[in-house]
C-alpha cells in the first residue's frame, strides 16, 4: 500500500521531471528549426535548460509584493498540476481522477495566476497583454470546446482516460467527422501554443514583451519552465484526444513502444505549429477572435453535428 | 414556537422601524438569526442535530378567511440555509455601511420575513402572498435610492412576475379546485401546460433568466450592495425555488415532457439558461461598472441553474443546487466586497478604482476566493458544480447546451480577472484608503467559510443537496466525501488538492531559492520610460479593456433586449397617446359618447 | 342599542341646516357632526356584521313608502364614506367659508344616502344632492379650470340624472312600485324590452357618476380642476356610492347572463381606457383620474362576475372598494403638492400605491385575488390577461409616479396626517380577520 | 362630422324611444291589474297595486284629502327631505360660489311707474296666496313648493321694480335653516314618539278640515317658508352680480 | 290607445330627442343647459303620462268621481321638478362664473386628454 503509494509518487516526480525536459527540449529543437527555416544557424538544442538555469541563478530579483508572486507558483504549481492529469503515451497517472473538463479548467489556474502577477506589476503593458492573452483563451476555446464535446457524446465518456481507452482500436482521427474536429483542434493548439498567427499577446515588437514585461530572475526562470511543461501539455492533450494517446502497442513493453510514439506524434504536431508560425504572419487580436468564432467554429459545429447525428443514428 | 419566531419577526419590523441606526442593526442583526436557529432545529429531521428546542414542522395561520398553510419540507430547508446564511451577515455588514436607519432594517426584516414564509409556505396562496411581500419590501429598499429606472423597471418586472405566478396558480386551481400543493394533481393538458410554463416564467423573472432579466443590470447598479447582495444571493434563488417547486417537487417537467412529444419546455429552458449564461458573460466584460459587471455575472452563472432544471437529470438537478448554493455566496461576498471598496473609495466605475488590493489586503483575499469559486477555478466548489452541469449536458447529449455553457465558463476567467486587475490590481489609485471596518470583514468572512469548506467536501455539499431531492424522488449521485462519480467520468477534489499542495512544492522551492527585493509600484518598465516615483502618469489599463473583443461582438448585440422593452414601452406610448384623444374635452362629444353607449347597450340587450 | 341608520342622513342633514346659524364655529362643528356620524357609521358596520342586513322603514312601510336597507357592502360603504369624510375634512380646514361645510356635509349625506336607500327614487334624489354638492364644491376652487372642470361634470351629470329619472319611469310604467326588492322579485312579470330598455337607462344615467367609460369625459378634468380635498372626497364618496348604486341594479333588480356580460365589458373597457390613458399622463391629478377610471372599471368587473354565486365577486368588490377609496383618496391629498419630504407621506404615498398595483396583504391584494378566483372560476382567461396587462401599466406609472414625488419638501400637517391615516385603512382591512365574514355576506336581495 | 353624427344618434333614439313607448302601450295594464308582493318587510297592501293602496287608504292612513300630498309629505316624505335639501344644496351653493362676484352697482335702470306700484300692490297678495297654498296643501292641488314659489315670486317682482329692493340674507337664510331644521325635527320626532322616522304620531284630526292629517301640514309649512326663502335668496344671489 | 297618451308619448320622444341633438351639438353652454332643461321636462311630461288614465281625475278625494289618476308619478314630477329648477339655478351661477373669467359662453376647448 505504502510501497504502491511511494512508487506512484515516483512515477508522477518522474514524469514531471520527464515533462519539464521535454518541453525545454522541444523549445530548443523549436528554435533551431525556426533558425534553419529563416535560414540562419540558431542556437543549439539545449540553449534553454542553459537559459533556465541562468535565469534561476541571477542574483537580484524584483518582486512587486505578494501578489506578484503568485505568478510565480500559480505558474509551476498549476502546470504541473495539469500535466499529471493528463495520460501520457496510455499511462493514466491521475487522469482517473478527473476529466477533459477539469483539465480544462486546470489549464487556466497558470494563467490566471500569470494574469494576477501581470497585473500587480502594475506595468499598462503587461495589462495589455493579459487582455490579450485572456482574448485568445477565450477565442481558441470555443471551437476547442466543440470539438472536446463532439469527442465526448461519440464515446460516451467525459474522461480524458476513457477517450484514450476507447480509441485502442482505432483512433479518432481516422473517423471522418473527427479529420475534420482535430483539423479545427490543431488551429486551437495553435492559439494554445501562442505561435503565429497568434502570438499576439506576447509579441515582443506589439508591446514590449506583453504580460512578462516585468517579470526578470527567477520569476522569468519559472516562466519558462512554464512554458516548457504547457508545451508538453497542451500537444499532449490534443493527442491524447485525436490519436488515442499515441498508443499503437498492447501488451509487454507496450508502455515504452506507446511512450516512444506519444512522444513522436507530440514532437510532429509541436513542430507542425511551429512551421505554421514561420509561414504566417500575426493576426490582430480581433481578427484571431474573428478567425475562431467564426470559421473555426463553423467548422467545429458540422462535425459536432455530424457526430451527433452518427451517434444517435 | 414557530409563532413565536413570527411574531417576533414581526415585532422586531416594526421596533427598526422606529429606533435609531445602530440599535436598529443590532437587533436585526440578531433576530435575522432566528430562522437559521428553526432551521438548525429542523436539521434533525436530516438525521443532524445541532440544537433542540422543538420547534414545530408545520404550522396553519388563519388571516382574514384564509388559511395559511406553513411547512418545512427537506428542499426548502436547503434553500433556506443557503438564504438565511446571507442575512446576519448583511446585517453586520450594514452595521457600519449606513449612517442613518432610513428604512433599511425594518424592510430588509420583512423581506426575510418574506422569504421565510415563502421556503414554508405549503400552498400556492401563501407562496404568492409571501413572494409579493418579498417584492414589495425590496421595492421599498430599491425605491430608498431614488433612481427613477430602477425605481420604475423593479416594480413593472415585479408586477409582471406576479401576474405570471397568479395567471399559473389560478390555471391549477380552475382545474383542483384546490391551493394545497399536496391536493395538486397535474395532469398533462394545455392548460396545466401553460400554468407550468406561466409560472417558469414568472419565477424566471425574480431568477433573471434572459430575457426577463432585464431590470437586473439597473437595479442591481443602483441600489445599496448590502442589499443586492440579499438580492443577488437570496432573491433570485428564490425564484429557482419556485421553478424547482413546479418542475420537480410537482412533477410540472415530466408533464410537460408528456404533453409535447418532440421538443419538450424543458430543453428549450436548458436552451434559454444556455444562452442566458454565454451573452449575459460577453455583456459582463463590457461593463465599466463594477455592479453591472457582477449584475450581468450573476445573470450568467444563474444561467446554469436554469441549465440544470431544464435537462432535468438527477445529475443536472444536482448540479443546479450545487451551483444555486455556491453563487449564493459568492455573489453575496463580490457585491458586499464591492460595497466595501465603495464605502472607502466612493466609486464604481472600474476604470476609476485601481491598486484597492494592497489598502484592503483582507477584503482582496476574501474577494478573490469567490471569485475563484465563480470562475470555478478546480479544487473549489464552484468547480464541482459546473462540473455536474457539463457532465449533465453531454450525458443527455445537449450538443448546443454544452458547448455555450463551457464557453460562458471561460468567459468568466475573463471579467473575473477585469474584477481583479481594475478593482484591486492596477493602478495604485487611491493612496489614503484604510482597511474596511471589522464588522463589514466579519461579514464577508463568515459568507465566505461554506466556500471554503466545500473545496475539500463537496461530498458534504452533496449530501445536504440529495437530502433535499429525496422529497422530489430523485435519487442522489454516487459519491464520497471527496469524490463524485457519475457514469462518464469521476472527479475527486482530494486528488486534485494533494497534487495542487504537492506541485507547489517546486514552485515555492524555486520562490524561495532566491532572495527578492519588493520595489515600488512604480517602479517598472515602461518602454524605456522608467517614471519617477512623483511623476503622476495614469498606471491603470483598465478603460475599453476588452475593447477587441467589444467591437467584433457589440454589433451582435445590438439592440440589446432592453431595447425591446422600450419599444414595448414605446408602442404603448403610442396607444396612450392615440387612446386619450377620446377625451377630447368638449362636452358634445362626451355626450355623444353617452348617447352612442346608451344606445347600443339597449341595443345588444334586445338584440340578444 | 338600537341603531337607527336614518341618523346617517338626518344628522349630516340637521347640522347642514343648522350651520347657518351658528357659523362662527362652524368648522368644528362640522367635524364633530361628521365624527359622531363616523361612530354611527360603525355601529351600523357592527350591527349588519352582528344581525345580518338592516332595513329601516321610513314614515310608511314598503312599497308604499321608504326603507333604508343595508347590506354588508353599504355598511361598508356608509363607513367608508363617513370615516373618510371625516378625516379628509381635516385638509379642507383651511376653508372659512360655512358654506363651503354645508356643501361638504351634504355631499357626504347624499353618498350615504344613495348607498343606504332601497327605494330606486329615493336613490335619485340623493344622487342629485350629491351631484348639486359636488358641483359646487369642484367649483369652489378659484380658478379656471376648476369651472371648467365642473361645467362638465354638471352636463354630464344632468344628462346622466334624466337619463336615470328616465330608467325609473320606465320601471314605473311597468311595475308601479319605486322599492328595489320589490321591483326585484317581479322582475319577471316585466316586459323584456322595457326591461332592458330601463336597464340600458339606469346603467347610463348611473354610469356617468360611477366613471365608466365612455361616460367618464368629465372625470380627468374635474380632479384636475377641483382642490385635493374635494378631488379626494369625490374619490371615496359620489363614485364609490354610484358604484354601488350600479351593482344594486346589475345584481339586485337585473341580474341575468346578458348585463353581467354587458358589465363585464364595460368594466373591461373603463379598466384598459383608463390606465392606458394614464399611462401617458404628465399631470399627476389627471393621472390619478385616469388611474381611478380604471379602477372603477375593475369594480365593475368584479361585480359582473357575479353569477357563479356571490363566493368571489362580492369579496373582491368589497376589497377593491376599500382599497381604491383609502389609497386614492390619500394619493389625491398628496398631490397637493406631490412631496413626499417626510416619513409619514411617504410610506403612506408607498402603501397606497401598493394597494393600487395589488400587494399583498393590502386590501388590494385580496380584492384582486378573488377578482382573480372569481374570473378564473368562469374561465374568463382574456379578461384575466387584459387586467394583468393593466396591472403591469398601472405599476410603471405609479412608479414613475412615486419618483417624482420624492423630495425634501413637506406638506402641510393638515394635509400629511389625513393623508397617512387614509391609506392605512388599505392595510386595517387586509389584516383585520373580521372584514373577511363582512365581505362573504349576501346583498340586498342578491343571488 | 358631429352634426351627421349627432342627427343620426338622435333619430335612433328617438325611434327606440318610440319603440319603448310603443311596448308601454301595448302592455298597458294599467291599475287593473292584482300584484302579489312578496316583499317580507311589505304589511299594508296586500294584493293590490301601490296607486291602488294610495287612492284607497290614504284618506285612513294620513288624514290627508290630496293624495298627492300625502304621498309628498307622508309616504314618501324621506325623497321630499332629499328634495329640500337638493334646493338647500343649490342655494348655498350658489351664495358660495358668487360670493366674491357680487357688484352691488348703484346705477341701475328703474321700472317703470306701472311696476313699480303693481308690485307693492301684488306683493302681499303673493304671500297670501302662496301661505294659502302651502297650508291647504294636503286638501286643495299645490303645497309647499308652489306656495313657497309663489312668495319667491313676489318677491322677484320686488326686485324686478326696485333696483335697490334688498332682503336680509342672514335673516333669510335664519328663515330657511329654522325651516329645513323643523323639518327634520320632526322627522326625528317621528323617531321618538312613534317607531320610524317621519312617521306621523299626531293626530290624524277632522280628515278634510285644516287642522288634520297630523304632520302634514306642519311640513307642509316648513317646506313652503323653505322653498319661498331659498328661490328668493337664489334670485337674490343672482340678482347681484349681473353687470 | 288613447290619442292623449299617443301625442303625449310623441311630444316626450321629441322632446328628449331635440335636447339630446342640443347637447350634443351646441357650443355655447347656456344652449346646453337650455337643452337639458327641456330633457328634464320630456322626462317629466313621460311621467305624467305614465300615470294618466283615460277619464281619471287629480287624485283629490272627491265624490263625483271614481277615477283617479296615478298619483305617485306626480309626486315625482314635484320633486322632479324642484330638482331641476336647483340644477339650473347652480348651472347659471357656473356659467357666471366661467363668463367673468373667459369672457364667453362659447366652449372652444381647454382641458383635454
Amino acid at each position: 500500500m505504502v510501497i504502491d503509494l511511494i512508487i506512484k509518487i515516483a512515477i508522477l516526480t518522474g514524469y514531471a521531471i520527464a515533462g519539464t525536459a521535454i518541453g525545454l527540449l522541444f523549445m530548443g529543437i523549436g528554435r533551431k528549426i525556426v533558425a534553419r527555416v529563416h535560414n540562419r544557424v540558431g542556437p543549439p538544442f539545449y540553449q534553454n535548460f542553459i537559459d533556465v538555469a541562468k535565469l534561476l541563478s541571477k542574483k537580484t530579483n524584483i518582486s512587486h509584493g505578494w501578489i506578484f508572486d503568485l505568478a510565480l507558483l500559480f505558474s509551476i504549481s498549476g502546470i504541473l498540476l495539469t500535466l499529471l492529469f493528463l495520460p501520457i503515451g496510455g499511462v493514466k497517472l491521475l487522469s482517473m481522477d478527473g476529466d477533459a473538463f477539469l483539465v480544462l479548467y486546470l489549464l487556466a489556474i497558470p494563467s490566471l495566476g500569470f494574469a494576477l502577477g501581470a497585473g500587480a506589476s502594475g506595468n499598462p503593458n503587461a495589462g495589455i497583454g493579459v487582455m490579450r492573452a485572456l482574448v485568445m483563451l477565450l477565442s481558441y476555446e470555443l471551437p476547442f470546446v466543440i470539438t472536446l464535446i463532439a469527442l465526448m457524446i461519440y464515446y460516451d465518456t467525459t474522461s480524458i482516460a476513457g477517450i484514450v481507452e476507447s480509441q485502442h482500436s482505432q483512433w479518432a482521427i481516422f473517423i471522418p467527422p473527427f479529420l475534420l474536429a482535430s483539423a479545427v483542434a490543431d488551429m486551437a493548439l495553435q492559439g494554445m501554443l501562442m505561435e503565429q498567427p497568434f502570438d499576439i499577446p506576447i509579441a515582443p515588437h506589439e508591446i514590449a514583451s506583453g504580460p512578462m514585461v516585468e517579470f526578470g530572475g527567477k520569476y522569468l526562470g519559472s516562466l519558462m519552465i512554464y512554458k516548457a511543461i504547457s508545451i508538453v501539455v497542451e500537444t499532449t492533450f490534443f493527442v491524447d484526444l485525436f490519436f488515442g494517446g499515441g498508443v499503437i502497442a498492447h501488451g509487454k513493453f507496450s508502455g515504452i513502444v506507446n511512450f516512444i510514439s506519444w512522444l513522436v506524434l507530440i514532437f510532429i504536431f509541436f513542430t507542425l505549429a511551429l512551421l505554421i508560425n514561420t509561414a504566417f504572419p500575426r493576426f490582430r487580436i480581433e481578427q484571431a477572435f474573428k478567425f475562431y468564432w467564426k470559421y473555426e467554429t463553423i467548422l467545429a459545429t458540422i462535425s459536432l453535428i455530424w457526430v451527433y447525428w452518427m451517434v444517435i443514428t | 414556537m414557530l409563532d413565536i419566531i413570527i411574531a417576533e419577526l414581526l415585532l422586531a419590523i416594526l421596533i427598526t422601524f422606529f429606533v435609531g441606526k445602530k440599535l436598529a442593526a443590532i437587533i436585526a442583526f440578531f433576530i435575522s438569526l432566528l430562522p437559521l436557529v428553526a432551521l438548525l432545529d429542523w436539521a434533525s429531521m436530516y438525521g443532524f442535530k445541532f440544537i433542540s428546542f422543538g420547534i414545530e414542522k408545520s404550522m396553519n395561520i388563519a388571516i382574514s378567511g384564509i388559511t395559511l398553510h406553513l411547512a418545512i419540507t427537506p428542499l426548502s430547508w436547503f434553500f433556506g440555509i443557503m438564504i438565511f446564511s446571507l442575512f446576519p451577515a448583511i446585517m453586520l455588514f450594514s452595521y457600519s455601511f449606513y449612517d442613518k436607519n432610513d428604512g433599511f432594517y425594518p424592510f430588509m426584516l420583512l423581506a426575510l420575513f418574506s422569504s421565510f414564509g415563502i421556503l414554508l409556505a405549503r400552498d400556492m396562496l401563501t407562496l404568492f402572498l409571501f413572494w409579493e411581500m418579498m417584492s414589495w419590501s425590496s421595492f421599498i429598499l430599491i425605491y430608498r435610492n431614488k433612481d427613477k429606472e430602477a425605481t420604475i423597471i423593479y416594480l413593472v418586472f415585479s408586477t409582471l412576475s406576479a401576474f405570471l405566478i397568479i395567471f399559473g396558480i389560478l390555471l391549477l386551481y380552475s382545474q383542483n379546485n384546490s391551493l394545497l400543493f399536496s391536493e395538486i394533481n397535474l395532469t398533462p393538458n394545455l392548460e396545466t401546460v401553460v400554468a407550468i410554463i406561466s409560472m417558469i416564467s414568472g419565477f424566471a423573472v425574480k431568477a433573471a433568466l434572459m430575457p426577463l432579466h432585464v431590470w437586473a443590470p439597473v437595479v442591481y447598479s443602483k441600489s445599496d450592495e448590502p442589499f443586492v447582495a440579499f438580492l443577488a444571493g437570496g432573491l433570485s434563488k428564490l425564484g429557482y425555488y419556485g421553478m424547482f417547486l413546479f418542475m420537480f417537487s410537482l412533477p410540472g417537467a415530466k408533464i410537460m415532457e408528456e404533453y409535447f412529444s418532440h421538443i419538450s419546455p424543458n430543453y428549450i429552458l436548458a436552451v434559454i439558461g444556455a444562452l442566458s449564461a454565454f451573452i449575459a458573460t460577453i455583456i459582463a466584460f463590457m461593463q465599466d461598472d463594477i455592479r453591472k459587471l457582477l449584475a450581468y455575472s450573476s445573470i450568467g452563472q444563474l444561467g446554469y441553474i436554469a441549465v440544470g432544471l431544464g435537462i432535468g437529470s438527477q445529475l443536472a438537478i444536482t448540479g443546479a443546487l450545487f451551483q444555486a448554493f455556491n453563487h449564493a455566496f459568492f455573489k453575496a461576498v463580490l457585491f458586499l466586497a464591492a460595497g466595501a471598496v465603495a464605502y472607502r473609495t466612493g466609486k464604481w466605475k472600474i476604470s476609476e478604482l485601481g491598486g484597492v488590493a494592497y489598502k484592503m489586503p483582507i477584503t482582496f483575499t476574501i474577494a478573490l476566493l469567490s471569485i475563484f469559486t465563480l470562475a470555478a477555478i478546480p479544487i473549489t466548489s464552484g468547480f464541482a458544480a459546473k462540473w455536474l452541469l457539463y457532465e449533465a449536458a453531454i450525458k443527455a447529449k445537449y450538443i448546443f447546451v454544452a458547448p455555450i455553457m463551457l464557453i460562458a465558463g471561460v468567459g468568466a476567467f475573463l471579467y473575473s480577472f477585469r474584477i481583479l486587475y481594475g478593482v484591486f490590481l492596477g493602478g495604485n489609485n487611491h493612496p489614503d484608503i484604510k482597511e474596511a471596518p471589522k464588522s463589514m470583514l466579519a461579514a464577508m468572512f463568515v459568507l465566505v467559510l461554506p466556500m471554503i469548506i466545500f473545496v475539500i467536501f463537496p461530498g458534504y455539499a452533496l449530501d445536504m443537496m440529495s437530502r433535499a431531492l429525496s422529497d422530489a424522488g430523485i435519487a442522489s449521485i454516487p459519491h464520497t466525501v471527496f469524490t463524485i462519480k457519475t457514469s462518464l467520468a469521476s472527479y475527486n477534489a482530494i486528488a486534485v488538492l494533494i497534487t495542487l499542495i504537492a506541485a507547489l512544492i517546486p514552485a515555492f522551492l524555486i520562490y524561495k531559492s532566491k532572495p527578492h527585493r519588493i520595489v515600488d509600484f512604480k517602479d517598472n518598465y515602461l518602454a524605456g520610460e522608467i517614471p519617477s516615483k512623483y511623476e503622476n502618469i495614469s498606471m491603470h489599463a483598465a478603460h475599453n479593456f476588452y475593447k477587441p473583443v467589444e467591437d467584433v461582438m457589440k454589433p451582435y448585440f445590438e439592440p440589446g433586449t432592453i431595447e425591446y422593452y422600450k419599444g414595448i414601452y414605446k408602442g404603448l406610448a403610442i396607444l396612450s397617446n392615440t387612446l386619450r384623444k377620446v377625451y377630447t374635452g368638449f362636452t358634445q362629444d362626451y355626450a355623444i359618447y353617452v348617447a352612442i353607449f346608451l344606445l347600443t347597450v339597449m341595443g345588444w340587450l334586445i338584440w340578444l | 342599542m338600537v341603531v337607527h341608520a336614518v341618523l346617517l342622513i338626518a344628522i349630516p342633514l340637521l347640522s347642514a341646516f343648522l350651520i347657518p346659524l351658528i357659523r362662527k364655529i362652524s368648522k368644528w362643528f362640522t367635524i364633530s357632526i361628521l365624527t359622531l356620524n363616523s361612530i354611527f357609521s360603525i355601529l351600523v358596520l357592527f350591527e349588519v356584521y352582528n344581525k345580518g342586513m338592516i332595513y329601516e322603514i321610513i314614515a310608511f312601510s314598503p312599497p308604499v313608502g321608504i326603507y333604508l336597507a343595508i347590506d354588508n357592502l353599504s355598511a361598508l360603504l356608509a363607513l367608508i364614506i363617513n370615516v373618510f369624510g371625516a378625516i379628509n375634512f381635516v385638509s379642507t380646514l383651511k376653508e372659512k367659508s360655512f358654506k363651503f361645510h354645508m356643501l361638504y356635509l351634504l355631499a357626504i349625506a347624499g353618498s350615504t344616502g344613495i348607498v343606504i336607500t332601497g327605494d330606486i327614487f329615493n336613490m335619485f334624489v340623493f344622487f342629485e344632492i350629491t351631484a348639486v354638492a359636488s358641483y359646487a364644491l369642484v367649483a369652489s376652487k378659484k380658478s379656471e379650470k376648476a369651472v371648467e372642470g365642473a361645467i362638465k361634470y354638471m352636463i354630464l351629470g344632468s344628462l346622466g340624472s334624466t337619463f336615470i329619472l328616465m330608467g325609473i319611469a320606465l320601471i314605473y310604467s311597468q311595475m308601479k312600485s319605486l322599492n328595489i326588492y320589490d321591483i326585484a322579485n317581479r322582475i319577471s312579470m316585466m316586459n323584456e324590452n322595457i326591461k332592458w330598455i330601463s336597464f340600458a337607462f339606469l346603467l347610463t344615467g348611473i354610469g356617468v357618476e360611477a366613471e365608466l367609460f365612455p361616460l367618464n369625459g368629465w372625470v380627468p378634468d374635474v380632479y384636475e380642476g377641483a382642490s385635493s380635498g374635494i378631488a379626494s372626497l369625490l374619490s371615496f364618496g359620489p363614485s364609490k356610492a354610484a358604484i354601488y348604486a350600479i351593482a344594486r341594479l346589475l345584481i339586485v333588480i337585473f341580474p341575468s347572463m346578458h348585463t353581467y356580460e354587458i358589465a363585464l365589458w364595460i368594466g373591461v373597457a373603463t379598466l384598459l381606457m383608463g390606465e392606458i390613458a394614464a399611462f401617458m399622463q404628465t399631470d399627476a391629478k389627471r393621472m390619478l383620474a385616469y388611474s381611478s377610471i380604471g379602477q372603477m372599471g375593475l369594480i365593475l368587473i368584479a361585480f359582473s362576475l357575479v353569477s357563479q354565486g356571490i363566493r368571489y365577486s362580492i369579496p373582491a368588490s368589497f376589497f377593491l372598494i376599500v382599497s381604491h377609496a383609502s389609497a386614492k383618496s390619500s394619493l389625491f391629498l398628496l398631490s397637493h403638492k406631490n412631496k413626499m419630504g417626510s416619513a409619514l407621506t411617504k410610506y403612506g404615498g408607498i402603501t397606497a400605491v401598493l394597494s393600487l398595483i395589488g400587494m399583498p396583504p393590502l386590501a388590494g391584494f385580496w380584492g384582486k385575488w378573488y377578482l382573480f378566483l372569481g374570473a378564473a372560476s368562469e374561465k374568463l382567461w382574456l379578461v384575466i390577461i387584459l387586467i394583468f396587462f393593466s396591472g403591469i401599466i398601472e405599476a410603471a406609472y405609479f412608479a414613475r409616479y412615486l419618483h417624482r414625488s420624492i423630495g425634501e419638501e413637506k406638506m402641510e400637517a393638515s394635509y400629511a396626517y389625513p393623508m397617512a391615516v387614509l391609506s392605512t385603512f388599505s392595510l386595517a382591512f387586509g389584516l383585520l380577520p373580521f372584514i373577511y365574514k363582512m365581505a362573504n355576506m349576501h346583498l340586498l336581495g342578491g343571488v | 362630422m358631429r352634426k351627421q353624427a349627432s342627427v343620426v344618434i338622435t333619430v335612433i333614439f328617438f325611434l327606440s324611444l318610440t319603440f319603448a313607448f310603443y311596448q308601454i302601450s301595448s302592455s298597458y295594464n294599467y291599475m287593473e291589474n292584482k300584484y302579489d308582493y312578496t316583499n317580507p318587510i311589505n304589511e299594508s297592501s296586500a294584493n293590490e297595486s301601490v296607486p291602488q293602496h294610495y287612492i284607497k287608504d290614504t284618506k285612513n292612513e294620513t288624514g290627508a284629502i290630496n293624495v298627492v300630498t300625502a304621498i309628498v309629505v307622508e309616504y314618501r316624505g324621506f325623497d321630499t327631505l332629499g328634495e329640500v335639501t337638493v334646493l338647500f344644496t343649490a342655494a348655498t351653493g350658489v351664495g358660495f360660489l358668487l360670493y366674491n362676484l357680487y357688484s352691488r352697482k348703484k346705477n341701475k335702470r328703474e321700472a317703470n311707474l306701472i311696476l313699480r306700484e303693481g308690485s307693492k300692490i301684488v306683493l302681499p297678495f303673493a304671500l297670501l296666496t302662496g301661505a294659502y297654498i302651502f297650508i291647504h296643501g294636503h286638501l286643495t292641488p299645490g303645497g309647499g313648493f308652489p306656495g313657497g314659489s309663489v312668495i319667491a315670486s313676489g318677491f322677484l317682482l320686488m326686485m324686478l321694480s326696485y333696483p335697490k329692493f334688498f332682503m336680509n340674507e342672514k335673516r333669510l337664510s335664519v328663515l330657511e335653516s329654522l325651516a329645513g331644521i323643523t323639518f327634520v325635527l320632526i322627522g326625528l320626532f317621528g323617531l321618538i314618539f312613534a317607531t320610524y322616522f317621519l312617521q306621523n304620531y299626531l293626530n290624524l284630526g277632522n280628515v278634510g278640515y285644516l287642522i288634520s292629517a297630523g304632520i302634514i301640514p306642519l311640513i307642509y309649512i316648513a317646506v313652503g317658508f323653505k322653498v319661498g326663502s331659498e328661490l328668493a335668496s337664489v334670485i337674490q344671489n343672482l340678482k347681484e352680480v349681473q353687470e | 290607445m288613447n290619442g292623449v297618451i299617443m301625442a303625449s308619448y310623441f311630444t316626450v320622444a321629441s322632446l328628449l330627442s331635440i335636447g339630446l341633438y342640443g347637447v350634443m351639438t351646441k357650443r355655447n353652454l347656456m344652449k346646453i343647459f337650455i337643452s337639458l332643461s327641456i330633457m328634464d321636462t320630456g322626462v317629466n311630461l313621460m311621467l305624467i303620462t305614465i300615470g294618466y288614465l283615460p277619464g281619471g281625475t287629480a287624485p283629490i278625494e272627491n265624490a263625483n268621481f271614481a277615477k283617479y289618476v296615478d298619483p305617485l308619478p306626480q309626486a315625482l314630477v314635484l320633486t322632479a321638478i324642484v330638482i331641476g329648477v336647483s340644477v339650473t339655478a347652480l348651472a347659471l351661477v357656473l356659467l357666471i362664473k366661467y363668463h367673468s373669467k373667459k369672457g364667453t359662453l362659447e366652449y372652444k376647448g381647454g382641458m383635454k386628454w
